[in-house]
């Protein structure tokens, strides 16, 4: 069980912000929410997506706890 | 110090309270960002920050600046939620004993503040809403601050 | 505007109404200079101007700045008379479409401000009055502005 | 009769700031000024002190009218 955060056009394309969502890695958790819409698993896979485990950016894959956040979060385009 | 700051603010008032009894410090400088109405083509901007991550990347490159350019102190605000035009987005203050790294202090944390800061940018205007990807020249601007290799 | 002034006055109440109500300017950068202690060797600061020359002198690079960085609006204040440690000299805010330009009119216009305006100095310490002249860093940086043949 | 106006340190050498003074033109102002006092003829000779006549700055000479003001500026500082 992960919190799941979407942020940006991500979240608009999701529908939600803000989910627990029970998966044991990170590459497993994306690949539910893949299974879930085609057009969020292709913004997810798009240019400058990044992936952010307990607020510090991922590269790679990570196992999961029950108190793990997983936030995805499109291009930053500054404030 | 960095804020996220859910309502309007004044920047006038920060200004003050940063520059009060600053007897050693000679030189801040300010830079305060407004929502542009662009002659009504923008009716509301949004603005969303992941809270805790957002501070915490602001701070690295404050740190950055601090030490680039010997900062004595600097303030960073930056609004969230429903801004409208008229209303203040950003204020940085930095405060340096000459005016030079005060300038060049202010002018680095908002090219990083505009274009690479954790923010996600929404504009709504009469033809509806969209999201803002980062501007070619805010890139532009950035590259400045690279060090060559 | 330019203004002369003989009494304190507040940098911040100046950025709150240069602000106000400006929804199609974006930026804002300002500038406050302030006198600095020296640890105690500077006790207090005269400022002496030409009433009238001297704005007229500022009032030039002003309009060259409007034109130059296209200024949609600034504020330049300054202080004479005897001023104490920890009190506000300056006061520079510039309001332009974009960061760039309001930067760089401020950073300008500090320039000459700081190294050209009809101003006189004079610095009282523990060990008495002295004028000062224009330092070296401040005629090095206006040239900075100068456009190459 | 023009109204003189010194500044800064030559204000402090010649001991005012203000004066009503009779003379013709700039240079026999000038030449009355330097008869005045050797320290102060000095430093109005110095580098980069310049006039200002009617708050124009002046190179060369030019006739005095009874509403004339001559203002000595010692090298400007800025603020």
């Amino acid at each position: 069980m992960a919190r799941v955060l979407m942020f940006g056009r991500l979240a608009d394309l999701a529908g939600w912000r803000d989910r627990l969502i029970e998966a044991p890695t990170v590459s497993a958790l994306r690949a539910h929410l893949d299974s879930l819409d085609a057009q969020l698993a292709e913004a997810l896979a798009g240019p400058g997506v990044q992936v952010a485990l307990d607020q510090v950016l991922l590269r790679g894959d990570a196992p999961l706890n029950p108190n793990s956040e997983v936030a995805f979060l499109p291009p930053m385009s500054g404030g | 110090m960095i804020r996220l700051l859910q309502q309007s603010f004044d920047p006038g008032a920060e200004l003050s309270a940063f520059c009060q009894g600053r007897q050693e410090v000679g030189a801040v400088a300010s830079f305060t960002g407004i929502a542009r109405a662009e002659q009504g083509r923008t009716e509301t901007l949004e603005l969303e920050a992941y809270p805790g991550f957002t501070e915490a990347a602001i701070g690295e490159i404050a740190r950055e600046a601090e030490t680039r350019f010997g900062l004595q102190a600097y303030l960073i605000l930056h609004r969230v939620g429903t801004i409208a035009p008229g209303e203040p987005i950003v204020f940085v203050a930095t405060a340096s004993a000459h005016r030079r790294e005060a300038f060049e202090a202010c002018d680095f944390l908002m090219d990083y503040l505009k274009s690479r800061a954790p923010f996600w940018k929404k504009e709504t205007g009469p033809d509806g809403s969209r999201w803002i990807e980062p501007r070619a020249s805010d890139l532009t601007d950035l590259a400045r601050w690279e060090t060559k290799p």
